[in-house]
């Protein structure tokens, strides 16, 4: 890094669920609730805005959703307005982009929100769209979404490592459980034991619906300003010191092993490497869990463990808050659903707000000083992530 | 301290199911229902022939199109009122051709930008009554709504002369 | 600006036009182009990759065109990979935030991309994805495109200000002028006399076949690099100086007067402001003519002429190679055709190449020291700017 | 200097016509004429029952999918090779549910990873011959090529035990 230090000073997000919105409607809910959150945050403060979003032309039918989000949350940008796109982790490239917009001093006080509606009259719309994140050409016409790609990754890493469906639902019950604590998560009131866990039905083999994140509708908001400002919205800055991602391949026959996400070991070494700090260092991670295959394989990547021993890890409770490091304590994909361009921000926001210490006593990581969010998009192709570090007392 | 956003009915568990028409993707008209969209009481004054939208109790500022905060204090506790039903032609044009899928019929078709009398908005819309090459910047219009075929309301213009 | 200093060192175009291709094959040619024009860069020298597309999404069915992008193009990009999307703006917001992530140290050398399709075997279906840059849910059901939203504003600008048919013939004529001299512009071989473009047929009153851009397949790269690299890659390095962006409103009710375009004055001001110049001191322009209303209206907000006077300043040959200030050289995009990606991408192109003095001479401005690229977006609610400046010699 | 791409055909003045069937933005398979691809000769390969892809002269690499540059070297000179008819499946789940619009009534269907026999490509696809849960890793299967329904054509894979 070359610019100046950027700040992640606050946030908000709407319920994710099943919602009787519309994508519009969405937007204009997380500006009010960004508002509410943030009182000493104006709107005329605000100079850019980075809109994190997947799909609204096909989930939305809406495209040009920059300057349509700018007028829902009542703000009209005069240095940086954009939409970013990365599929499953475009809230994660909102954010960067506002984070190198402030570096580079384009930017002083900006906002990167996500925005997704993904539950439609008719879902098979929606599954249309999920399966245009793959190549829609060539691997499209066999009927290639995320579930099969990612029930092919848990097979072939269960034949490699005896990886079991049980250390699956151990992914799954953590993280629906941490959602038992956070209220604007899809499944806030839903228990999930892991009994219960290995009874829903095959979605596709070998996951279970308990093994897959949902179609979910919401959106999130985080505000990221320049280091001579961060003191003016908070006393707890998460400063952004680290950013890494890697793109391997699309078409399915570019994509190597299935278990070992090189990709991803890229991602991360670079994100470490900037921001000067070890695997060890880090006090709570969100890891993007829209399968709990993926959580387990990224704990490997991430280097908490060694290659094939993610599934025991997780059974071990190691991913859990008092084990070797805190994993989605928000909730993750599986708890929280995933709105596509709302997740990485919201991941965000968990990061803030246990920096700030703000969030329930059951999920409260003990003075935690360094973060890393991850997003993997598409067939886990892409791999994208960003460290943080929580500012020193004011 | 962020607290959790306040807004709107709780989530609902299962998404509105739909009988298979045109598909959503190509449908420019909104979606009206109560599991579809927070702004279900305009369309609800639409089918009563009532044109309307939101006000902010606070500023006591209208919005176009209506909405579920405001935009500049952020309140969800909007009103509705009743918007007038006459307007004059600020600017207008014609699709005559390069219409999207499921207007290729009506072409051609005047559009314009009106000016309602006694409300500051200027609205786009449809206007309906004599063809294009006979309207006139300036000349009356009044609102009318409509059922665009499957029981879903909009509005349009119509020429009053 | 507060990070390093960043330079446009080159680029490359395929052809504009009504192409047998798909989406995907034009970013296969746009790599081999860009390779080709380039022959000092290496694909491993690229570390980021800007895809700027304004909705493959519904003109090639697919999502997460980023990582497909980079696996067309044979690039495996490790430090920011992302598609930025701002409708007809979408390939300027790639240059931009290539731009920032360079001078905030965070990507050496990046790619920056335009790639659209826009010709499908149904254009009602193109049609309908145009209307849905608009407001979709409010004005798109009566039928808002962009032909008859821009036929308003020049119905309004001739009733207000006398504006004539024959003046919007001048900039058609000026641009597919240019575009002649330009084998890669949709209209390269085909020529249109004023008094021949008057004839042709009105596609939205007052607004005929010429006075509007065309439906085009087609995709530009360019590439940029950080300070200290961009000799390696050119002697006439393009710096960017200065960038400015302004949204005013997305609902067209909310767009205030539709012809004196404040948002491009905020964004012109800004970008003037970063680049320490004034109109005066540009010796070329590349404004956003997707219709000839445009470019008049433009004019005025540039400050090239008063309120109302663009219309004569353009029959008067005011923007022509030799006049006030050399607008659209390339041919524009009433001349090149506008796929909306592409355009702005194309556009800085253009300044490049001014700058190396390598277009034909019928169109090379003059030992060209500052260069001005405008991309509207949508409804003219988004106004994107960016100054460039030519570096000294090597 | 930046030369104009020397790629391809030239642009030509019209764009294809489509019977109106499925939207083209709801339709996975590829369009597969002379105006619509580049890569008309796999299409036209895929007819005579051949499943084929492009190699670089230069390097001596295969590509998937085919193409009409290639990712290294990026000449536009490639060849057509002919692929392994035969090959073994690496991975494999099924679609039990939530298929895309068109694929619904196909539901429960068999997908996996094909490892070609003697050619170094890992190729994604539909598994037919036998359900799902009766496939092995490591189980041999053959390509086939097959008419989608309105002329286009595609390739899948198929069980031969
Ligand atoms: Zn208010
Ligand atoms: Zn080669």
């Amino acid at each position: 890094m070359i610019g100046r230090r950027v700040a992640l000073v606050g946030g908000a997000s709407t319920p994710f669920g099943v919602r009787p919105t519309t994508w519009t409607e969405l937007a204009q809910e997380v500006g009010a609730a960004l508002f509410r959150a943030m009182p000493e945050l104006r709107a005329e403060d605000v100079d850019s805005l980075f809109v994190g979003a997947a799909e609204p032309e096909r989930f939305a039918f809406q495209s040009h959703v920059a300057p349509l989000v700018a007028e829902q949350m009542g703000l009209q940008p005069r240095r940086i307005l954009q939409r970013t796109e990365l599929a499953c982790a475009s809230g994660q490239s909102a954010i960067r982009s506002a984070y190198a917009a402030i570096a580079a001093g384009l930017s002083d006080v900006a906002v990167a929100v996500g925005v997704e509606k993904m539950n439609l009259p008719d879902m098979a719309e929606a599954n249309s769209a999920m399966g245009c994140v793959l190549d829609r050409a060539w691997d499209g016409p066999h009927g290639a979404t995320a579930p099969p790609f990612f029930a092919m990754v848990a097979q072939r890493h269960m034949l490699e490592y005896g990886t079991t469906e049980e250390q699956l639902a151990a992914v799954s019950e953590k993280n629906h459980r941490f959602a038992n604590s956070n209220p604007n998560a899809q499944f806030y009131a839903k228990t999930f034991a892991r009994d219960k866990l290995l009874r829903l039905p095959v979605v596709a083999p070998p996951l279970r619906l308990g093994d897959c994140s949902s179609m979910t509708d919401g959106a999130a908001a985080v505000v990221l300003v320049a280091e001579d400002l961060a003191r003016k919205y908070t006393a707890t800055p998460g400063w952004v010191r680290g950013t890494g991602q890697y793109s391997d391949f699309h078409n399915l026959a570019n994509a190597g092993s299935l278990t070992d996400w090189v990709g991803m070991k890229h991602a991360v070494r670079e994100a470490l490497r900037s921001a000067k700090i070890e695997t060890a260092d880090l006090d709570l991670a969100e890891l993007h869990d829209c399968f709990t295959i993926s959580e387990i394989i990224e704990y490997e990547a991430l280097g908490l463990c060694g290659p094939g021993e993610g599934g025991r890890f997780a059974a071990d409770g190691r991913g859990e808050l008092g084990g070797d490091l805190a994993v989605n304590t928000r909730g993750g994909l599986l708890g929280c659903g995933h709105p596509l361009g709302a997740t990485g921000i919201s991941q965000a926001l968990e990061v803030y707000q246990q920096f700030a210490g703000t969030v329930p006593p059951v999920r409260q990581v003990s003075s935690p000083e360094w973060a890393l969010v991850h997003n993997l998009s598409g067939s886990a192709n892409v791999h994208s992530v960003m460290v943080y570090q929580r500012g020193q007392g004011s | 301290m962020i607290p959790a956003a306040e807004t709107g009915p709780a989530p609902v568990s299962s998404p509105p199911k739909k009988e298979r028409g045109t598909p959503f993707l190509l449908d420019f008209v909104p979606l009206e229902g109560e599991k579809e969209t927070r702004l279900k009481p305009f369309f609800d004054r639409l089918r009563e022939g009532r044109l309307s939208t939101t006000k902010c109790p606070r500023d006591g500022r209208i919005d176009w199109p209506p909405r579920v905060t405001c935009p500049r204090c952020h309140t969800e506790s909007l009103e509705w009122i009743d918007l007038p039903d006459q307007g004059r032609l600020y600017a207008f044009s014609a699709v005559l051709g390069g219409a999207p899928l499921g207007m290729e019929s009506e072409v051609p078709f005047a559009v314009g930008l009106v000016d309602l009398d006694g409300a500051p908005l200027r609205l786009y819309g449809r206007i309906e009554g004599r063809p294009w090459n006979e309207l006139a910047v300036g000349e009356p219009v009044r609102v009318e709504t409509y059922d665009v075929g499957d029981g879903r309301f909009f509005y349009r213009f119509r020429t009053v002369r």
